[in-house]
């Protein structure tokens, strides 16, 4: 019948006013916005790694210059409107990372890092940071670049280049204005693959960027709905209009350019991508067939990026179209 | 609109507290089209101001006469006219200038700001008050074109009114003086003006905050 | 047979290693206990005792107070040392009689020459029912009589929920023994320690449901022990139960998801299970119906489970109802020193306690004293919009934007997108990697959307 | 001479002919509005934030004009908006006592107990859901500033001990902090008005007193030597102001100075100025019901 | 083809509101929600469609044969209006809350540059009347592709945490200007 316990005071660590209110969970799966950020920037890797063995160290003063302005902006802004620091959850340097993968080889560092200023400030600041952003900020970044700088965005014959075969027009500039005929090894799917060709840094290695493709979706980061529909909507829409006699093989045009690197590590992003699967199959959908178009009837010979700006600024309507049924309810 | 402001007031207020680009909103289409370089900002800006103010005038004049029910649509053709007579003087003079804003001459009779400076204050006022109401908005006009095509052609082209400015080296970011660098850069130089007078708002607030603070002791 | 299951939902780690292999253990009675007037969803039943008087176990302190309502027993014999207002957990106080166990002052030396029958301590027990004559509606008398609410979380009056309106038939009467919150071994156990009561409990709830219902049982797929003891005792019995298994994922004991998974009916929102002819029971429930009945004991001790890192003992426990969270903890060999955070439930849908005084109730199902090692949070970012949260959500919400709207006080929106049909269950905070309190601000607009002026749909 | 006269036919044909086409759709189509909403709109302040009671000035302007809604129920444009639709509807302005709001809690952080760590947004609302937030007394401002962030006109500030400050010449008394308070903690009153019951606890007198140093415990001390005006209800000292005669109520009688001044003369200031740590501190927090 | 080539420069290549800067004011002003954004995009594109084939008659039948070219601002100007107090008069006879919505909008697209932009265009480049119908049409479709994708976009922002001094129009602008952006990717389209 006795008190078993006495008093509190053989509680030390739950003593009275010491206790934690809080709602629930109590308990947390434990991933955080920082950990993603950072495996995804490990994702990257294997196509640094490609770009740095094929192009020579010097690739990697365009995507340092892209890091830096990226994260400078970040730090500075956030300085600026007295907002917590966000440094270091990591998507700033992957916003950087990513501009500067997505440059020709022998880009300006300081023409990247105005990039990654444009990126974080007019991509992401500028709509309240992190999360809030419509638009992939670092494709905002290299729109800029692209429509500032076309000459430098274009040239291709880097001097940093250790392999003759990479300071040569894109597989898909040739395509569009050049004989292809005349470079029938540059089109060739294993030089695709290996990504001993022209173009920018972390794009022209399928093999690594599937590579990473694969730890985002084994660690459940990416959504392989946006990767997979992508990729079948370029096969899809490729392979329509090489039936009827337009365009390259659909294969070719998975694997050249920035298709893959797109669908991969660009359409992927959380922010500026739909929130539910069904939105995301109509998502890369659409910026394979934007793609294609561009590709085959547009004035540029690439034009992923464009797709997906164009696709992000179209979320919020598939966002509203494909609103998930809430459970139980009639449609 | 009760008080009487005093005729500086009212000349300064389009200047910035009225801006009409960078406050009301106004006449956006030709600030973003034209504002490929300083002269054209300038261009555009005066011809803006002498239609605005010979048609205010003559609205002003005209304000007893014209009956409620036409009244916009006897603006309207006021503006035009004035328009036209803009259009063609340029045409002669000015031939280079009226090539580079094109459209957007005889497109100054769709500029919200006349016709809203017309029902709003020249129907309603005095031809006196009138010219200088419209004098003010049509300088603020200017000057916000002027600095919008400024600031592009220095960074899209490395010069300001035709004279290199940006040290040799410099590669100019073509995407100044293309549309997006219109709507870009017209962004952020609203969000300035904004933080100026934000930055004003909390200052009074805090001004008032101050004086209550000392009246309650 | 597949398993059964439904879509969404997400498995945290089950930590029910700590308590499973425990037998439920006795906790002897505290010097004082403190019983709530409300330990149920309704109306706080209104007390029939004052302040000295000496009660006896079983004996009723207060009447319910409306048909939403249940009346509350002494958990023990002794004297009513006041009425309080006193913490509880999920709220802030709540009136509360403080009764001290004791035997009865003896009997003036007058009375007992008068031949007055000695006051005593012994439990008051509601005379027992027979199994196989007692009648639905008698069996549903007992229940209210008894007090008995549900002990799967709500702690809903059990006899509302045994009387569905006439125009709502009822076909599947599913006990719920997914037991799917981590921790909680409660269930368990009682399915392995009491497998024959659980079923006569069933068979009795069935009755009260007419002629045609099913009957049926689910459990995770996490329990074999618990499936094979359980079908055991029904053949034993010989009764038309059907043991459901259940795929092992949180919240598979959800009434919603369990009916879903067991016997694929949706329920619609704003609608109780009943809407689709069926009526989910825990398994406390039916042990405490058949205990009523067979018996005629009333509520007087929960079983729980006290789990987690910070408590230096886990174990299931039988406890005094009106216990203080301190006294059990204190059996349980007290919290370690890096003990943090006391919850009261699961730990996905549980309430954080600010006080050790507050009682065990009822429907207490766990107690968990968590340690720092246990309560993993990465720091709040902003929503990066990855959508896991609507990934999980097993009614098909988008959590993250109802929070948000919630967040900017857009109640319409948030109606718009149905937030009511939220359950809490916790799932979208448990996978946010942005950290956001998201049950928090759906909370929040829960409650202002029940505000808004009513429109037609 | 010939172009001239092409161009008058011209555009007057057109002129003409738009005019005509207009006059008759005009006559077909046309939808009767009263011109005295748009004036009832110029004369309210245009601020839409709905202490009339309509969804925004617009709302309120046709209901004063359509529906006769009364012309004092805007706190916000105050007098000039009366009399201005009093112009247009034509009546008799009324005059408005200008209100305040008031907050009805004295409970800093260093006079009342906190019963947990609270984790989670700071928002009152939010706090309030989570058993009652942090801070021990379930009736007190809980400083979460839901109040700060409703109010449009900059007329409440955090303090730094926890409680919101009420700017007097800015408060408009539109009542958003009325209805944003998840506690009721504010009240409007006239401006004048300088005597206050500064608690809302119907707590028994005991927790009261363990919970928050300031508490009203209900003693009923004050009603009793009240002469009518102030009455305890459920614990509380609440007062009827028709009837109060502020020079014979006993404040000092008051132990905890829940009941007193708004700008207090002494009773706070004594109480607070140990625990705040400078002397004097309680005077130069003006206005805030607070200090 | 040809009339789908300059159906397709309307829209897409030289977007009326990305890349030739008409039509901006409504572009902003009514951009905040999709709903009303959709009725101002289909306003438009008729108010477009008729000023259009009006004017085309106008310039034709009139002015052209009798040399006034110097009164086609008047002219053009006076038409659109009076098209636009027409299309007001029925919208407001036809539903009360989409006049609300529109609000102070409507009379401006009397002076919403693109109407009149397009009728000086159509007439500068000497466009037969399916050709100028076409145009039209095209416009209006880029019109209303504008300003809908940015009203979605808009909704979506009222939820993000934007710098209160470029709330409204200046992240209009930004947004804008990424869309513009975005545009280029049509430029040279040929089928």
């Amino acid at each position: 019948m006795a008190n078993p316990s006495g008093t509190g005071s053989e509680l030390p660590a739950v003593s009275e006013g010491n206790l934690h209110l809080v709602t629930s969970p109590h308990v947390h799966f434990g991933w955080s916005t920082a950990r993603i950020m950072w495996l995804v920037t490990a994702a990257l890797l294997p196509c640094l790694a490609v770009a740095v063995y094929h192009f020579g160290p010097g690739v990697l003063a365009p995507v340092a210059g892209a890091i830096v302005g990226a994260v400078g902006t970040e730090w500075v802004l956030n300085r600026a409107s007295r907002r917590p620091d966000t440094v270091g959850d990591g998507s700033a340097f992957l916003t950087g990372l990513l501009l500067g993968m997505i440059v020709p080889p022998g880009f300006s560092p300081v023409h990247a890092a105005l990039g990654g200023v444009v990126a974080i400030g007019l991509g992401k600041a500028v709509f309240g940071g992190l999360g809030h952003n419509t638009f992939n900020p670092a494709l905002v970044g290299r729109a800029f670049l692209q429509a500032s700088f076309p000459a430098g965005m274009t040239d291709w014959s880097t001097a940093v280049a250790r392999v003759d075969a990479v300071s040569r027009a894109t597989p898909l500039g040739l395509l569009k204005f050049g004989d292809p005929s005349q470079f029938p090894a540059d089109l060739a799917t294993e030089r695709l693959l290996a990504g001993n060709i022209g173009g920018c840094i972390g794009e022209t290695s399928a093999a690594a960027i599937l590579l990473g493709g694969v730890i985002l979706v084994a660690t459940r980061i990416a959504s392989w709905h946006i990767i997979v529909s992508m990729l079948a909507g370029g096969a899809l829409f490729g392979g329509l209009f090489h039936l009827a006699g337009v365009g390259p093989s659909p294969l070719f045009h998975l694997l050249s350019g920035g298709f893959l690197f797109g669908a991969v590590f660009m359409a992927t992003d959380y922010v500026s991508s739909p929130l539910t699967h069904r939105g995301q199959w109509i998502f890369g959908l659409g910026i394979a067939l934007l793609t294609i178009m561009i590709r085959l009837f547009g004035g540029l010979p690439e034009g992923v990026m464009y797709a997906i700006l164009l696709a992000n600024a179209a979320v919020p309507l598939i966002n509203r179209a494909t609103r998930p049924t809430i459970y139980g309810a009639k449609r | 609109m009760s008080k009487q402001m005093t005729i500086n007031a009212e000349f300064a207020k389009g200047l910035w507290e009225h801006n009409p680009v960078l406050r009301q909103l106004l006449g956006m289409c030709p600030t973003l089209a034209v504002t490929t370089s300083a002269i054209n900002g300038v261009g555009m800006g005066l011809a803006t101001t002498f239609v605005l103010t010979c048609a205010s005038l003559m609205i002003s004049l005209l304000r007893k006469l014209i009956p409620g029910q036409v009244r916009i649509a006897s603006f309207i053709v006021v503006i035009a006219t004035f328009v036209t007579i803009v259009d063609l003087t340029m045409k002669a003079q000015f031939p280079e200038m009226s090539k580079s804003l094109g459209a957007f001459i005889p497109l100054i009779v769709v500029n919200c700001i006349i016709l809203g400076r017309a029902e709003a204050f020249a129907s309603k006022n005095n031809p006196g008050r009138a010219i200088i109401d419209a004098l003010g908005m049509g300088l603020g006009f200017t000057a916000s074109l002027t600095t919008l095509g400024g600031i592009r052609e220095v960074l899209g082209n490395g010069t300001l009114f035709g004279v290199q400015v940006m040290p040799h080296q410099y590669v100019p970011w073509i995407v100044m003086i293309l549309p997006a660098g219109a709507f870009l850069t017209l962004g952020l130089m609203l969000g300035i003006y904004n933080k100026f007078n934000h930055r004003h708002e909390e200052a009074a607030l805090r001004a008032a905050r101050l004086a209550a603070a000392a009246k309650g002791v | 047979m597949p398993l059964r299951s439904f879509r969404g939902g997400v498995h945290p780690p089950e930590h029910k290693e700590l308590t499973e292999h425990k037998a439920l253990e006795l906790m002897p009675v505290p010097a004082e206990i403190f019983v709530p007037m409300g330990q149920h969803l309704g109306k706080p039943a209104s007390p029939l005792v004052k302040k000295g008087d000496y009660v006896r176990q079983g004996q009723v302190l207060a009447a319910a107070a409306g048909f939403i309502s249940a009346p509350v027993h002494s958990p023990v014999s002794g004297k009513v040392v006041k009425l309080v207002k006193g913490p509880v957990v999920g709220g802030t106080t709540a009136d509360m009689l403080v009764v001290q166990p004791g035997e009865p002052d003896p009997l003036p030396a007058d009375k007992v020459a008068e031949g007055a029958a000695p006051p005593t301590s012994a439990p008051l027990l509601l005379p027992p029912l027979d199994l196989n004559t007692v009648t639905g509606p008698e069996i549903i008398e007992r229940v209210r009589e008894a007090g008995i609410v549900g002990q799967g979380g709500a702690a809903f009056p059990t006899a509302v929920k045994l009387s569905p309106p006439a125009d709502k038939p009822i076909d599947w009467m599913i006990i719920n023994g997914a037991e799917c919150e981590p921790y909680l071994t409660r269930d368990y156990r009682l399915m392995l320690e009491r497998p024959d009561d659980i079923v006569e409990g069933i068979l009795l709830i069935g009755r009260t449901l007419g002629e045609n219902v099913n009957l049926g049982i689910g459990i995770e797929n996490n329990k074999p022990e618990a499936i094979r003891v359980m079908r055991e005792a029904i053949v034993k019995r010989q009764a038309a139960i059907r043991v459901f298994e259940l795929k092992t994922k949180y919240p598979q004991g959800g009434e919603k998801m369990l009916i879903d998974a067991a016997v694929g009916r949706k329920v619609p929102p704003g609608a109780l299970p009943m809407e689709v002819g069926c009526v989910i029971q825990n398994v406390g429930t039916a042990l405490a119906i058949r205990d009523a009945v067979i018996l005629g004991e009333v509520p007087r001790t929960a079983v729980l489970t006290v789990s987690g890192l910070g408590v230096k003992e886990p174990k299931n426990l039988q406890v005094t109802i009106g216990t203080p969270l301190r006294d059990v903890i204190a059996f349980c060999g007290g919290a370690t020193a890096d003990a943090r955070r006391v919850v009261v439930g699961g730990p996905m849908m549980g309430f954080a306690a600010y006080s050790l005084d507050a009682p065990v109730v009822k429907a207490t199902s766990g107690i968990l004293v968590l340690s720092e090692r246990e309560l993993k949070e990465p720091p709040e970012t902003t929503c990066l919009n990855c959508g896991k949260c609507a990934e999980a959500c097993p009614v098909n919400l988008l959590p993250s934007r109802l929070a948000r709207l919630a967040e900017l006080q857009r109640w319409e929106a948030a109606r718009d997108l149905g937030i009511e049909v939220c359950m809490e269950c916790g799932t979208c905070a448990f996978t946010c990697p942005a950290r956001k309190p998201l049950v928090q601000y759906l909370r929040l607009g829960k409650k202002n959307v029940r505000n808004l002026p009513r429109k037609e749909r | 001479m010939t172009a001239f006269a092409y161009s008058l036919l011209t555009m007057g044909g057109l002129g003409i002919f738009f005019a005509a086409a207009l006059a008759i759709a005009d006559k077909k189509l046309r939808v009767q509005e009263d011109p005295r909403i748009g004036l009832a709109l110029d004369a309210t302040p245009g601020a839409n934030c709905g202490a009339c009671g309509y969804a925004g000035c617009n709302a309120y302007a046709e209901a004063v004009v359509l529906e006769g809604a009364p012309i004092n129920k805007c706190p916000v444009g105050g007098q000039d908006t009366i009399n201005g639709l009093a112009r247009i509807m034509g009546v008799d302005a009324t005059t408005a006592i200008r209100h305040v709001a008031r907050l009805m809690c004295r409970g800093t952080a260093a006079l009342a107990r906190q019963k947990a760590h609270y984790e989670g947004p700071t928002s009152c609302a939010v706090q309030d859901l989570v058993s009652g937030g942090g801070k021990a007394c379930q009736w007190g401002c809980l400083g979460g500033g839901d109040c700060v962030a409703v109010c449009n006109f900059g007329a409440l500030e955090m303090g730094p001990d926890g409680l919101p400050v009420v700017f007097d010449d800015l408060c408009t008394a539109c009542g958003a902090c009325v209805k944003a308070c998840p506690r009721d903690l504010f009240e409007l009153h006239p401006i004048d008005r300088e005597f206050f019951v500064f608690c809302k606890s119907h707590d028994d007198p005991k927790r009261a007193k363990e919970v928050c140093d300031v508490a009203c415990t209900g003693c009923g001390i004050c009603a009793r030597n009240s002469q009518g005006a102030i009455s305890m209800v459920d614990s509380l000292a609440v007062i009827d102001y028709a009837k109060l005669d502020p020079h014979v109520i006993p404040i000092e009688k008051c132990k905890t100075h829940a009941i007193g001044w708004l700008h207090p003369k002494q009773d706070l200031a004594a109480l607070t100025a140990p625990a705040a740590g400078a002397g004097g501190a309680a005077g130069q927090t003006p206005a805030t019901g607070a200090d | 083809m040809e009339l789908f080539g300059i159906f397709l420069t309307a829209a897409l290549i030289n977007n009326f509101v990305l890349s030739q800067f008409l039509g901006i004011c409504p572009f902003i002003g009514v951009s905040g929600k999709l709903s009303a954004a959709t009725s101002m995009g289909m306003a438009t594109t008729f108010v477009l469609v008729m000023a259009a084939m009006v004017t085309f008659l106008i310039q034709q039948y009139i002015l052209a044969p009798l040399g006034l070219d110097f009164l086609q601002t008047v002219s053009f100007i006076l038409v659109i209006a009076s098209l636009v107090q027409f299309v007001e008069m029925v919208i407001k006879k036809v539903s009360k809350p989409l006049y609300r919505s529109l609000g102070i909008y409507l009379p401006l697209i009397t002076t919403n540059c693109a109407i009149m932009g397009l009728c000086l265009f159509a007439a500068m480049r000497h466009y037969s009347f399916f050709q100028s119908l076409v145009f039209a049409l095209g416009a209006g479709v880029g019109f209303t592709l504008a300003i809908v994708l940015m009203a979605g976009i808009r909704e979506e922002l009222e939820l993000a945490d934007i710098p209160r001094s470029l709330r409204g129009a200046g992240i209009t602008m930004v947004v804008a200007g990424t869309l513009a952006l975005g545009f280029m990717g049509f430029a040279g389209m040929k089928f």
